[in-house]
């Protein structure tokens, strides 16, 4: 009789919880739609925090600023160039920066303490929100529209842009691509012994710059990629565009394990999410409080993240 | 030199810099750009000091700085603001919820109490973390705490989102000269206990620190409420200066902004963030302006000069002393009455650099 | 009989799948000059490690003169991988910081030396009496502990007249040469006053002459310090200049244990450390 | 390597006291400061305001006083949007002798320095920032604009009568007076009407993703969307509301008026209502106005950029122009360059601008009862009048 009646209330329960489920996600679309767009984005900054991180240990405070730049190169090249030559010449220049920024600010401390290494970061960040103020004027630039991307779909009554559908599947597929990079190609494998013990890579004889000037560059790249789908949803470029998504970045490659890329690009996908929902809860003062909510939990209680390894210092 | 000399001629040296500026301050007159330069300067120093009491004495790398400072000069400015424009300042929410006046003292002492009550509470969580991720959670602290202070249920105390705004500020320049002097003091004399020495012990090896029998999550909590204690009174002093206070301006923009100062002054020495503060700020607000001004020399315009361009400078400069000069202007050196004298005088005696010691190995 | 200085309790530590050190146990008299010997790797750091709380042992204790100190026993998945030899499970849990061992009066050395580098030889060793100082932040920072700060470089002071280093006191540690930096490091373990000294390869690096000034004054600091002393060490011949007893170590397991006289002709010694090291 | 930089750096220093030592001091000048945002989320409107008093100071070079013909130095400088810049900024127009600021652009940027110009005595003359918190309680600073308590029941009247909304979503920045402010009228005077607000919510400072904000009024049924928010932002609330869909018009206040958010609304499919200051159309004067202000303005180049690139005429170049001649005003009033005494006269001043009369009450605001509605044709991104509404109704 018990069984019966738990079995008959869990029964309903699950109904209940699965209708109630399913009117969240209706009522809840547009703002879930928008975090997978957001999160897709995020994700591909995140990877090259990831990367960066797992090789290096450095938090590379610029790369969200990488990222803001990325967008501006690509405002400057479309008023002179079409959008066919313009995006993939951005891409070259963003990557080019980044290959830039490591070799400037990064390789010159590389036997310095860790925190010399970031107090660089911070002021490259800071050097080139800067330089992005002096040349913009400090007014925001307008991106480009992509043609197709730009366009408005509805999906289910919701309406939103085409870059909220492509990103995902962008993604996974650029993911995908990197992922088989790391793991057949030589320069794959390296990185890997880099990340896994840097000195002892150095002594094997793996051309340690190489290494990293690829991580970056690879880092970078994806950038340029993810600028151009998060601009193309939220089109005004400022200085400052880069720090928050850049930091938000950064805690979903912290949240999925830092060093780990399907962590990072996890970790991303629920930080978008969650920051929408919230959003669409009426807390809207909280969201980015939320991602920041989130690093601290996941630090203290989870410092290994999602699918990170766990490390021991040795004495 | 003596003890005694040494006091007596640090005391006539302080009562000279008080009489200066007192003089100074009469023959430009307050509103002249020097004397907003060093009020502004002086409370800047006692943030970067903080700064560097935990970054280059504990070896904890915080950017947190920012959400003491808001907590002092919130604190400060809800305790101050006059019962009569309550109503104004708190036009949303009734005239607020706290209908209690200090005195300023007590109220900028109160505002460090606060911030270092709550250091206490976020180190508890955070103080385990390693180097970098213990950055990134302080960061994540301050942003939270700024929206904390946003938010529209807590208006009645902190009016939200909205300014805080008549409340006393200082008129002379003596004033917080005497207030960070005091701090200052009171830092310089922690740094230079048996305290300042386990705090050097814990930046420079934590398990031989521990091995000596210093506790490293106490001695690390110590040090973080001291400097936010430090960092709320320097908030409280802001909020004079500014005379406004918002929660949005305390973003982690300015603790990376103050941090940069710390390493232009160098991480590890007192004096070298006061100097670098005082460098710094004279630059950014007065000597640099005109780097923002088009200029003309005869007709020929000076290329690169427009809005922003100071800004550029100052990043370009930061950024080739965190590569080429990391020790900073003062490296971990501290500038003194006695150095000086010696060094005038020819008494120092002649200190062994790292002597290459034959047969050293590691 | 005399009495226990230092004992340890069936000592298991294990990394993951890895067992460190398994089900290790000695004990070190009071007064007594105790070895720990292996080679590379066998796990005598780490059993140093698992005294003075930098690592908590997956099973087993330590005694300080009788006293538990430190005690903890495999539980849920640390009790389903346990890979030691003995499963003579301890009851307590006692897990204590290193701080607070030290405190205690168990003090130590590092094999690779961790001095304050870039801090004067005194105030290397003046850092040691912040511990059993009577005072307080704000009466430091109000200079109202003078009597205690005085008491403390006095009796630094005194310290490094002992040991010969004051001479040296105004010294950028990291300056010193070798010799003396292992010497200064034993000097800050000394301030310490601690009941037991560990040493780990206090001899490294060192040539025989070396080797013979410091067997010569780690006799003379036990006695004056009323100390009993453990050290972990590869040169075989200042173990047998120095030490009252040996126990040797291999992949974890203590393999033997007797006097200098009875290791060097213990056969499994042999063939498990000294066939393998050229120190000998 | 050192010396090089540390050369480098004490030249750099040398230059910047030469110059500033530089000036000839035989000349009669007086000093305006303009206390304008060039930067930030207010930039293109604070350079516009600033655009309207270069012009006016290229009409009108010179006051005089006591029968001395006087110089009008402007000195400008950038405080970048940011509230923690305003008492820096303040300070450096105090020590820069000026003996009366213009602006600023936004409520929540004259607040920021207003304690600061009080605290120095000088006299401020607010130019678009609509919240009464600005001059209520210092009595240094004055303003030419209506009141956002005015303008929020002007624009709650438009959207109960003229677009027929019954529930309303707000959205507002953060922390940011103006609109938080001119929000909170808004409200008060709709529920009045016996409208109902269904949500009011704030986004803080450099938000670009307003997806969320733009579902939750649509999650809401609100048949109206009311943003009176800064320009940049609302740029982005344009192009994303036309992304998603909005489907229900879009009001807001007086920072609307710019060509930035003509542009952002050029090809969509919304329907934009905001109220101003200004309306070039209105009457001959502001016609010959706008004609000479364009024709300025075509003759700089680096002018014509400042101004977005175009040369259409925000309402706060009109407001800055006018706020300039006010200040002689006061200063021929009092006829002294004393900022004490031009505080005096400025109570006294009656001068009727381009946007309207000018006399201060008590408080030191004006009584404009004209505010135009203007909507943007979506096609062309031009601005189209809609309706001037007054406080009679």
């Amino acid at each position: 009789m018990k069984m019966v009646l738990t079995a008959f209330i869990g029964n309903a329960s699950f109904c209940s919880i699965f209708q109630s489920l399913a009117a969240f996600f209706k009522t809840n679309l547009p703002y879930i739609l928008a975090g997978i767009s957001v999160g897709g984005q995020y994700a591909l900054i995140a990877i090259g925090y990831t990367m960066v991180y797992g090789i290096l240990r450095l938090v590379n405070f610029a790369h969200g600023d990488v990222f803001m730049t990325a967008g501006l190169i690509c405002f400057y090249l479309s008023l002179v160039t079409p959008l066919y030559v313009s995006l993939p010449l951005t891409a070259a220049f963003t990557v080019l920066l980044g290959f830039t920024i490591e070799k400037v600010a990064y390789k010159p401390l590389r036997d310095a303490p860790r925190t010399s290494a970031m107090i660089s970061a911070l002021g490259m960040s800071y050097l080139i929100q800067n330089l992005a103020l002096y040349i913009t004027g400090g007014l925001s630039k307008q991106y480009p529209q992509i043609p197709f991307i730009s366009r408005s779909v509805t999906i289910a009554g919701a309406t939103t842009k085409m870059v909220t559908i492509i990103t995902p599947p962008l993604v996974i597929i650029l993911v995908a691509a990197l992922v088989a990079l790391i793991k057949y190609t030589k320069i794959g494998m390296a990185m890997r012994s880099v990340a896994d013990d840097f000195d002892t890579s150095r002594l094997m004889g793996i051309k340690i710059d190489k290494v990293i000037s690829m991580t970056f560059i690879i880092g970078t790249f994806l950038a340029s990629i993810g600028s151009m789908l998060y601009f193309t949803n939220y089109t005004a470029i400022v200085p400052t565009s880069g720090a928050m998504p850049g930091l938000k970045a950064f805690v979903a490659a912290v949240f999925g394990g830092i060093g780990s890329i399907p962590g990072a690009v996890i970790g991303a996908f629920i930080i978008g999410i969650c920051e929408n929902i919230i959003k669409g809860l009426g807390w809207t003062t909280f969201s980015d409080a939320f991602t920041f909510a989130l690093l601290i939990m996941v630090l203290i209680f989870m410092p290994s993240g999602l699918f990170g390894e766990k490390k021991t210092d040795k004495v | 030199m003596d003890k005694k000399k040494q006091i007596i001629i640090s005391i006539v040296l302080i009562i000279a810099l008080f009489a200066g500026l007192w003089i100074t301050e009469r023959l430009v007159g307050t509103n002249s750009m020097l004397i907003v330069v060093l009020k502004k300067a002086v409370i800047y120093a006692l943030l970067v000091a903080s700064i560097n009491l935990l970054q280059g004495f504990s070896g904890l790398f915080s950017l947190g700085e920012a959400g003491f400072m808001l907590l002092g000069a919130y604190t400060y400015a809800i305790f101050t603001i006059p019962e009569a424009v309550k109503g104004n300042v708190y036009q949303y929410y009734n005239g607020g919820l706290i209908h209690v006046n200090l005195p300023v003292w007590l109220a900028l002492i109160l505002g460090g109490l606060v911030a270092a009550f709550f250091a206490f509470l976020i180190g508890f969580v955070v103080l385990k973390l390693k180097s970098d991720y213990l950055a990134i959670a302080t960061l994540g602290f301050a942003e939270i705490l700024r929206a904390v202070f946003q938010w529209d249920a807590l208006g009645g105390i902190t009016n939200g989102s909205n300014i805080l705004r008549s409340f006393p500020g200082f008129k002379s320049v003596l004033y917080p000269f005497v207030v960070v002097g005091l701090c200052m003091t009171a830092m310089m004399l922690l740094i230079n206990s048996s305290y300042g020495r386990a705090y050097k012990a814990i930046r420079d090896d934590e398990i031989a620190a521990e091995a000596m029998g210093i506790n490293l999550f106490k001695t690390k909590l110590q040090a973080f409420v001291i400097s936010s204690f430090f960092a709320g009174i320097g908030g409280g002093l802001l909020a004079m200066y500014q005379l406004t206070v918002k929660a949005s301006t305390f973003t982690s923009g300015l603790s990376d902004e103050l941090l940069l100062i710390a390493v232009i002054g160098g991480i590890g020495s007192m004096t070298g963030s006061v100097i670098a503060s005082f460098l710094y700020v004279a630059a950014n607000e007065w000597w640099l302006r005109f780097l923002d001004q088009p200029a003309f020399i005869g007709t020929f315009q000076v290329p690169l000069l427009r809005s922003g361009f100071r800004k550029v400078v100052f990043s370009v400069i930061i950024m080739v002393i965190v590569l080429f000069y990391q020790q900073g202007l003062m490296g971990t050196r501290e500038f003194s009455i006695v150095g000086i004298y010696e060094k005038l005088t020819g008494l120092k005696k002649k200190k062994k650099v790292k002597a290459s010691g034959g047969g050293t190995e590691k | 009989m005399s009495e226990s200085a230092l004992r340890l309790d069936n000592i298991t530590m294990q990394f993951g799948g890895v067992t460190a050190v398994d089900s290790f146990s000695m004990n070190v008299d009071k007064g007594e000059i105790v070895a720990l010997i292996g080679p590379n790797g066998a796990g005598k750091t780490t059993a140093f490690n698992c005294i003075t709380g930098v690592y908590t042992p997956t099973n087993g204790a330590v005694y300080l003169f009788d006293k538990k100190i430190v005690a903890n026993h495999p539980k849920g998945k640390a009790l389903k991988t346990y890979g030691g030899t003995s499963r003579d499970f301890e009851k307590d849990i006692i897990v204590q910081s290193p701080d607070k061992i030290t405190k205690l009066g168990i003090a130590r050395t590092f094999q690779n030396i961790r001095l304050f580098k870039n801090e004067t030889v005194f105030d290397n060793v003046l850092v040691a009496k912040h511990m059993r100082a009577h005072q307080n932040v704000v009466t430091a920072m109000l200079r109202l502990n003078f009597r205690e700060e005085e008491r403390m470089r006095r009796e630094t002071a005194d310290l490094l007249h002992m040991q010969d280093l004051y001479q040296y006191k105004d010294e950028i540690a990291d300056s010193l040469p070798y010799g003396l930096q292992r010497r200064l490091e034993i000097a800050r373990a000394l301030a310490t006053d601690p009941k037991v000294l560990l040493l780990d390869e206090p001899a490294a690096g060192m040539n025989p002459n070396e080797t013979a000034e410091l067997s010569e004054f780690i006799r003379k600091i036990k006695d004056e310090y009323n100390l009993s002393i453990l050290l972990i060490e590869h040169h075989m011949d200042f173990v047998n200049q120095i030490a009252d007893r040996i126990y040797v170590l291999d992949f974890g397991k203590k393999i033997a244990e007797g006097t200098p006289d009875e290791i060097n002709d213990n056969p499994a010694v042999i063939e498990a450390y000294l066939g393998v090291d050229d120190n000998a | 390597m050192k010396k090089l930089f540390s050369l480098i750096l004490i030249c750099a220093l040398a230059l910047s006291f030469v110059s500033c030592g530089g000036g000839n001091k035989d000349e009669k000048v007086i000093y305006i400061g303009v206390n304008e945002p060039a930067t930030g989320e207010s930039g293109a409107g604070g350079k516009q305001e600033t655009l309207g008093i270069q012009y006016a100071n290229v009409v009108a070079p010179t006051v005089t006083i006591n029968g001395e013909e006087y110089q009008v130095k402007l000195v400008i400088v950038d405080n970048e949007t940011d509230t923690a810049k305003c008492p820096s900024v303040a300070q450096t127009l105090v020590s820069a002798n000026c003996c009366v600021v213009l602006g600023a652009y936004g409520s929540a940027l004259c607040i920021a320095a207003g304690p600061t110009f009080e605290a120095a005595g000088i006299p401020c003359i607010g130019i678009s920032c609509t919240n009464p918190q600005v001059t209520l309680g210092n009595s240094y600073y004055f303003r030419i604009c209506f009141l956002d308590t005015f303008q929020g029941k002007v624009l709650a009247d438009y959207a109960y009568e003229t677009l027929g909304a019954r529930n309303i979503y707000c959205l507002a920045e953060l922390g940011d007076d103006y609109s938080v402010g001119l929000v909170n009228y808004f409200c008060e005077e709709f529920k009045k009407l016996g409208g109902n607000i269904t949500a009011s919510e704030t986004y803080p400072l450099g938000t670009s993703d307003f997806s969320s904000y733009i579902a939750n009024a649509k999650k809401f049924n609100s048949d109206c969307f009311f943003a009176p928010i800064n320009i940049e932002p609302a740029a982005l609330v344009i192009e994303q509301s036309n992304a998603q869909g909005l489907g229900m018009p879009l009001l807001a206040g007086d920072t609307w008026d710019s060509n930035v958010i003509a542009t952002a609304a050029t090809g969509t499919n919304l329907e934009i209502a905001f109220s101003t200051f200004f309306y070039s159309g209105a009457n001959d004067k502001t016609k010959e106005f706008t004609k000479g202000f364009q024709d300025w303005l075509k003759a700089n180049p680096d002018k014509l950029t400042d101004n977005g690139g175009n040369d259409a005429v925000a309402a706060v170049s009109p407001l800055g122009y006018d706020s300039y001649f006010v200040a002689l005003e006061a200063i021929k009033l009092a006829n002294s360059a004393d900022p004490k005494a031009i505080n005096d006269a400025l109570w006294n001043v009656k001068y009727t601008g381009v946007t309207g009369e000018v006399a201060f009450d008590k408080n030191g605001d004006v009584d404009k009862d004209a505010i135009f509605m203007v909507g943007i044709d979506t096609a062309t991104g031009a601005f189209k009048f809609i309706t001037e509404q007054g406080a009679s109704d």
